[in-house]
């Protein structure tokens, strides 16, 4: 088995955990940091595909890998506003969670101090 | 000489690696915060420091040499300080930090 | 079986176990470091990958930068996780979940290797065309020239997401800026470490950039490297967070797109094609509209990380 | 020669595991700290042995990149672990 092939295994092994983190855990953080697993998994998958794509001299094909890099731009951009909503939420409501008993034990809807 | 070089770099690369080994059985062996902490410093910079040097040989130019020199300097810095903030916020907090 | 597929079983294996530790840790800040230890671990994957740009950039935004965001938001969040949480899906839910999981995972392990050794590729076409660019990294040549339109919008994307958090203030604070105020000393050790470290870091990233024209590098890993420095200089207090209402911060976020789409109308204006660039100026072009990226990534990535404005502005 | 580096970078990343194993597990926030440190210097030592012995090009510079950031994680720890308080005054002194 190749490098490239095996880097493409753990990266199908990754979407599947990150999957998983981001249906099963119900702490938002969590879903996030799961999400950005599933996103790098993705990422390593189109990685293998660059590297099959080795040709002219070159060891991996520069467009897939072009794009991982926008890719991994994109996705910190995303997961920034993600944490930011988290953490205002957090801070309006005292908890950081999308749990619904936690949400029906709060004597008011969550509104909160702005 | 191209010998040379070659039992140079692996005497002081398998000087490091032991270094790196040294440290992950002080982080197992030692029973609080600081104390592993200390073992994981001495790891950092002895053995990066001494896989640096074997390496240093190899490299193909004198930027390149540099720049190894650097990260290894960056490292030291790095360690040095990330020791101090993370030992601080232990003492802050007490043991159960 | 030689050394290095070795090698790179234990890799795969070391950044799988960690990524399952970030799934399946109990706290959230355990999680989360498990995360960073995870980012670095995969830039030494692309490395394996030769892709070198693409490791470059994970070392710099998905382990450096990322860190600085998730592991601050553990640290702030900490308490927030009510006790209920590891209730909210029943054993057999969960069970189903997981079997779903690992069936997506086995069709895309099934993908993975019913993939060709020699795949359908368009490295021939760059490398042919590479000359007309005056560059000599492929990755450089795709991001700025072949497909310039997404990179551009990619920027775009970056301004919206910094709205995005921005609006995320309470009314009063709007144009104010971000960050508790907080005590005037600064930790010493912080504030040492980020007096030696930003001119260094400039240096390098600079450098990064600058050598992306050839080598791997570019206008992404170096503008992060930069944007890196300006995060520890203002977590050290040695410099406060602007007003988010300040007219050159502002600038700095636009300048990138805004320069880049310029470019891209002066393209079909004078060169006969969006985004287009006359050969002999085609060199000078790119490193000009790079620049101006760098510039706005700098300042971009540590707005995204400060949050929203949290102090009313000072007229 | 290139199989000895391999090797070398593989015994460093493998001792490296095993000290996550015992940090990432705490008991505290510091010794997880650690374990973010520990990966940024056995990380950086195995890219130099794995570019040296695959001669992969630019790989300085990503080891550059990450000795650079290698403190950003701690600083970032103690700078939101303890927001309000003054630093000296907590210290005890």
């Amino acid at each position: 088995m190749t490098s490239a092939t095996l880097g493409g295994l753990v990266g199908a092994a990754l979407v599947g955990l990150g999957l998983y983190g981001l249906i099963a855990k119900p702490q938002p953080l969590r879903k996030i940091l799961a999400f950005n697993l599933m996103g790098s998994g993705v990422f390593l998958v189109f990685g293998i595909v660059a590297r099959k794509g080795a040709a002219a001299g070159l060891q991996a094909d520069p467009v897939p890998q072009a794009m991982v890099i926008t890719g991994i731009v994109v996705a910190f951009a995303a997961s920034a506003l993600a944490v930011n909503l988290v953490l205002r939420l957090f801070e309006a409501a005292g908890q950081a969670t999308l749990s619904r008993d936690a949400w029906a034990k709060l004597p008011d809807d969550g509104a909160g101090p702005v | 000489m191209n010998l040379l070089v070659d039992l140079f770099s692996i005497a002081a690369i398998g000087a490091g690696v032991f270094f790196f080994l040294a440290g992950t059985v002080g982080l197992l062996r030692f029973p609080d915060p600081l104390s592993r902490l200390h073992a994981l410093t001495k790891a950092d910079n002895l053995g990066l420091g001494l896989i640096v040097l074997g390496l240093l040989p190899r490299s193909e130019s004198l930027l390149a040499a540099l720049k190894l020199v650097a990260i290894w300097a960056l490292v030291q810095l790095a360690g040095a300080t990330a020791a101090q903030l993370v030992g601080r916020a232990v003492r802050r907090k007490g043991s159960a930090a | 079986m030689s050394v290095l597929q070795a090698l790179d079983i234990g890799l795969a294996l070391l950044v799988f176990a960690v990524a399952a530790w970030t799934i399946f840790a109990r706290g959230a800040f355990a999680a989360t470091v498990g995360y960073v230890v995870y980012g670095l671990l995969l830039s030494l994957v692309w490395i394996r990958l030769f892709a070198v740009d693409v490791a470059l950039t994970e070392a710099a935004i998905g382990s450096g930068v990322t860190g600085i965001l998730l592991i601050g938001a553990a640290a702030r969040l900490r308490g927030g996780e009510t006790a209920g949480d590891e209730r909210s899906l029943s054993g057999a839910a969960r069970l189903f979940t997981a079997g779903l999981c690992i069936l997506v995972a086995l069709a895309l392990a099934g993908v993975v290797l019913l993939l060709p050794d020699q795949g359908p590729s368009l490295a021939r076409q760059s490398m042919q065309n590479l000359a007309e660019t005056g560059l000599g990294n492929p990755v450089t040549a795709v991001l700025i020239a072949y497909r310039s339109f997404d990179t551009m919008l990619e920027k775009v994307v970056l301004v919206l997401a910094v709205v995005g958090v921005w609006s995320l203030a309470a009314d009063r604070y709007w144009g104010g800026a971000p960050g508790e105020a907080r005590a005037a000393r600064p930790e010493p050790t912080l504030a040492f470490l980020a007096q030696v470290l930003a001119p260094l870091g400039i240096l390098v990233g600079v450098h990064i950039f600058w050598v992306g024209a050839d080598e791997p590098g570019g206008a992404f890993q170096g503008g992060a490297i930069l944007a890196a420095m300006w995060m520890i200089v203002m977590m050290a207090r040695l410099t406060e967070a602007p007003q988010t209402n300040a007219f050159w911060l502002r600038l700095a976020l636009v300048a990138g797109p805004l320069v880049f789409l310029a470019a891209g109308v002066a393209g079909s204006i004078f060169a006969g094609g969006f985004f287009a660039y006359p050969p002999w100026l085609a060199k000078p072009a790119i490193l000009f509209i790079e620049t101006f990226m760098v510039l706005s990534i700098a300042v971009t990535l540590p707005m995204l990380v400060a949050g929203p404005p949290r102090r009313e502005p000072r007229q | 020669m290139a199989d000895f580096l391999l090797a070398t970078a593989g015994v460093i990343l493998f001792t490296v595991a095993v000290g996550l194993v015992r940090i990432l597990s705490g008991p505290g926030d510091a010794d997880r700290m650690m374990a973010a440190q520990l990966i940024g210097t056995g990380g950086i030592g195995s890219l130099l042995l794995i570019a040296a012995a695959t001669g992969a090009r630019g790989v300085e510079d990503v080891a550059l990149g990450l000795a650079l950031l290698a403190a950003f994680a701690s600083a970032a720890f103690v700078n939101s672990a303890a927001p309000a308080e003054d630093p000296d005054a907590a210290d005890g002194r």
